[in-house]
């Protein structure tokens, strides 16, 4: 993979993110099970199955094509809270994400408009114990890695570090928003399902980026 | 799990298929899943419109048709439709009156309304919008947004759309939505589980002999599970809990009505509803009109919610106005 | 036993006090418990008249109302009226123009009638009768003294009501009834039991996971339980020996009721219903009118009740004409 | 109690049957559950409350309007299949019981009426495992000691132990009437819960007859 990710790259790395919620669906419903109604992989196994039609059925021209078409299929596949949240993350990536290809500090870009565009959409914050819990960790370690001059690769690897380790220190929060909210202090102990969902994203496209096609 | 069902990925289309056969003189499907009147509404009439998950048969879809609904979003099982089919109900129900959009206050649903009313801004359609909140279990009035939105939504589609059958505008059709929002409450009492049809599994665990008042929400109107008690003092428990948040006195009147969750029987909403009636008017309170049915139901779930609205002298002519949907009709 | 209740000793005037309460406009309560229409129906009109245990809600009295029923006997929970109530109900129905006694084939009901229809004789009312008896799965149409009247009786009260609206004599909407009864079919498959409100015991006992096709009747039509399948299976089933029954033919119509019989869902009875056309239409059979519903329930009883009635010009009107009552409006 | 049956004499039989339904309704219910709905025991207390009640509002004139009032009493009780049975039974005893008392031959002849009655309103005969399993037993006892001249304490006690008789034979019976002939075969081993209550009438009848008031 060279310094900038180009179309091609791109849509290897949603796939591979594809290929990593589909494989983790039965895990992510799980953890939607303690405080939730249990169909987070169900949910995000329709969004990311609705990305992989999008992406077959019609080639994007650029990187900014590829990230909005995959944001409007996950936004169309009716799923619930998650759907939105996770298709305005993509189709404010498209937004922020200026040129051909993206080198470290335009990807960070993309993904601060992203993450931009989620908390748009909710009131839930860092610690609300949502998918905010890995989704800006990610981020943040990503524009980190692209300031300090890191290469595309190594930055995407540290943005997938960063969204494991979110997914795994949000078991130690306390819901506030989302339907596990109503658990109050009981859904204390296992990881938010939505930032599972985002560490298994990250971690796909890293896998994506680093194979070579 | 005890259900009659085919491929659970098919569940929503084909259980749409039999809805519009079961009512083809009343709705018809169209576009991607939406479900609007067979007979349209003239387009100097200000269309309703809502949208959220399946599951919870006869609702939403039900309730469109002549006095209520034009259009509704059927989501997939338990979960909300996705923005784009919103903003193409959206589109469909446009016209020069105006549209008003009736969003249950649910995280998917509020999402998935934002994100399209924002398109259809855009898009400059002339849409309004309510968000029904009205779960007293789970918030004060002073700070609602935690109120989930609860059977009440029934309330305002009747209401607004008897408002928008009459030709009013959207504006007023709006003010009639949110005066039958702010004078609405609901409390919900659960007694069994509901099994989630796509993954076979329950969706809350109960106790036989166990009743959970404010259905496992923060429990700040009856906390926790608790031993189930007889009907009538669970009506009790219920209106005072309603009337309180409501501020209803003595002299006023209100519109009761009792929803059966799913396996709790017609016959036992008639008896709470008889005691209900009886509770308000120890209180000094008039049931104006009544209703029993399972109308918003969670699956197999046993309980039902009561919700309770101040009625004055406009909202009774628009609750007793007519309407003929496929699941209330009044005449 | 998770149920609203209160003293068992009073479940059946409490419900009703409910009932009355929640189609205030429609029905009222009359005499030693006798429902009726809220506003009358002209004397030169045949009345119709029925009865039956209660705890099957919203049968019978839901049918009470514009179009379909004068009067209805609901009897204590699962057993008939006593005669002395339903020789009330007959004289309270009793008018130059005659009253049709709708009978379900239950023995207790049918035994009741009897007595009563005698002393209503001999009171020189001018009453007919007719028993529906359409359950294929007790008795053979050769042979039906054993067949059950199940949720078809809405049938006979819908057509024949509708001939008494119409001004049509006694005889003729005798002839009416007794045409739809002979021309249609019931059969009822049951996955999990109800509790006896009274004595909160389970009625019937059935292990997770499979059903009965005939409802514990002799099984003539199906046998003894089976391991569930899925809806189009059943559905299949089902249409393919009620075809049979009535000896449906391609180019025929047919009306098809899907009636749920308490906890199963209306989602799941519009993908039956799905089904069912799909069925019909394999076999050159058009499904000209279709319904789903809980129109008359066993309780919490899961399972559904499927009724086919051939149809031809006479009925499609009949069925048409519109009524409204607590349980069924058509406009 | 006299060599004749009187009013009072009549009213403490009918009080005593109801006494003996009474204690046995949760045997009647038990009974009927296993192929019936299991209130037979709920519906003939009711039957048997409504009788009771009839008795103690108003006075009646003789014996055959005493048990014309039980009759009514019963037909009016909603008793699903049993309410009808046993009512018209003790509406055709009235129309059979001629005269101001009943000896052994009348009491004969007012019961023959009432089963008569009965077998006007089924189709059920002897054999069917219903109440006539008890109730033709009972009532051919008693014609046969009238008959033979015996004096009607001595009768009743005859017809009491062919109605017990008939209520125990009658487990070996297949049932064929009432909601147990859905059970075919299954329904042999208990006995009919009908016959059970026939068989506490009349040793209601039995009891009340031998005290003295
Ligand atoms: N208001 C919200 N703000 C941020 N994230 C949310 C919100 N609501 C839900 N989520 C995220 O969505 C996840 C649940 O998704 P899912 O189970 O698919 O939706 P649903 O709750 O509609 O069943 C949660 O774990 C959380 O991360
Ligand atoms: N058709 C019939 N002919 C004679 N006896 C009958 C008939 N149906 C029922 N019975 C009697 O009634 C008894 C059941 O009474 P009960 O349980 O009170 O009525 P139900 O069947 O309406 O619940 C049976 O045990 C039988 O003796
Ligand atoms: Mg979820
Ligand atoms: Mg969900
Ligand atoms: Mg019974
Ligand atoms: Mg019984």
């Amino acid at each position: 993979m060279p310094r900038a990710i180009g179309r091609e790259d791109l849509e290897r790395m949603l796939r591979s993110a594809a290929r990593q919620v589909l494989e983790g669906r039965a895990e992510l419903s799980r953890l939607d099970s303690f405080g939730g109604d249990g169909d987070h992989g169900t949910t995000m196994a329709r969004a990311m199955q609705s990305v992989l039609a999008a992406l077959d059925a019609a080639p994007a021209a650029g990187v900014n094509d590829l990230l909005r078409s995959a944001g409007w299929a996950i936004m169309g596949c009716d799923g619930g809270a998650a759907g939105p949240l996770f298709g305005s993350f993509f189709l404010a990536c498209a937004e922020g994400a200026a040129g051909e290809t993206l080198d470290a500090a335009a990807l960070a870009r993309a993904c601060e408009a992203g993450l931009a565009g989620v908390k748009k959409n909710t009131r839930a914050r860092l610690g609300d114990k949502t998918l905010l819990d890995a989704l800006e960790p990610a981020v943040s370690a990503l524009r980190a890695a692209a300031d300090s001059g890191t290469e595309v690769l190594a930055a995407l690897e540290r943005a997938a570090g960063a969204a494991a380790e979110g997914a795994r220190a949000s078991a130690r929060l306390r819901a506030r928003f989302g339907r596990a909210k109503n658990l109050g202090e009981r859904s204390v102990g296992q990881p938010d399902p939505g930032a599972a969902s985002v560490a298994l994203i990250f971690r796909g496209f890293l896998l994506g980026g680093q194979s070579d096609g | 799990m005890n259900k009659f069902l085919n491929d659970p990925a098919h569940l929503v289309p084909e259980l749409l298929e039999g809805f519009a056969l079961a009512h083809a003189g009343t709705v018809r499907l169209t576009g991607s899943r939406l479900v609007t009147r067979a007979r349209g509404k003239p387009a100097d009439k200000v269309a309703l419109v809502t949208l959220g998950g399946s599951g919870h048969e006869p609702a939403l879809s039900g309730y469109v048709g002549e006095g209520m609904l034009d259009v509704s979003v059927p989501g997939e099982i338990f979960a909300a439709p996705g923005p784009p089919r919103v903003l193409e109900a959206l589109r469909l129900a446009n016209r020069p009156a105006g549209v008003l959009l009736v969003v249950l206050n649910h995280e998917g649903d509020v999402l998935s309304s934002n994100v399209a009313l924002e398109l259809a801004q855009k898009e400059g359609l002339k849409v309004r919008s309510v968000l029904t909140r009205e779960d007293i279990s789970a918030g004060t009035r002073a700070d609602p947004a935690e109120r989930r939105g609860l059977v009440g939504c029934l309330l305002v589609f009747k209401m607004a759309g008897a408002a928008a059958e009459a030709g009013r505008s959207l504006e007023q059709c709006l003010e009639v939505a949110e005066g039958v929002e702010r004078n609405m409450a609901t409390l919900a009492v659960a007694v069994s589980p509901a099994t989630h049809p796509a993954t076979g599994q329950p969706i809350s665990t109960l106790a036989a002999g166990e009743m959970v008042i404010g259905m496992g929400q923060h429990g700040e109107a009856g906390g926790g599970s608790r031993r189930l008690l007889s009907a009538d003092e669970t009506a009790d428990i219920m209106v005072e809990a309603l009337v309180q948040d409501l501020g209803l006195a003595s002299g006023e009147e209100a519109l009761a009505l009792v929803n059966g969750a799913g396996a709790t029987t017609l016959m036992e909403q008639y008896i709470v509803l008889r005691r209900v009636r009886r509770s308000l008017e120890e209180r000094g309170i008039r049931l104006a009109r009544a209703l029993a049915g399972s109308f918003l139901t969670v699956q197999e779930m046993g309980g039902f919610q009561l919700c309770l609205c101040r009625m004055n002298r406009e909202r009774l002519a628009l609750w007793d106005a007519p309407c003929h949907t496929p699941a209330l009709s009044i005449r």
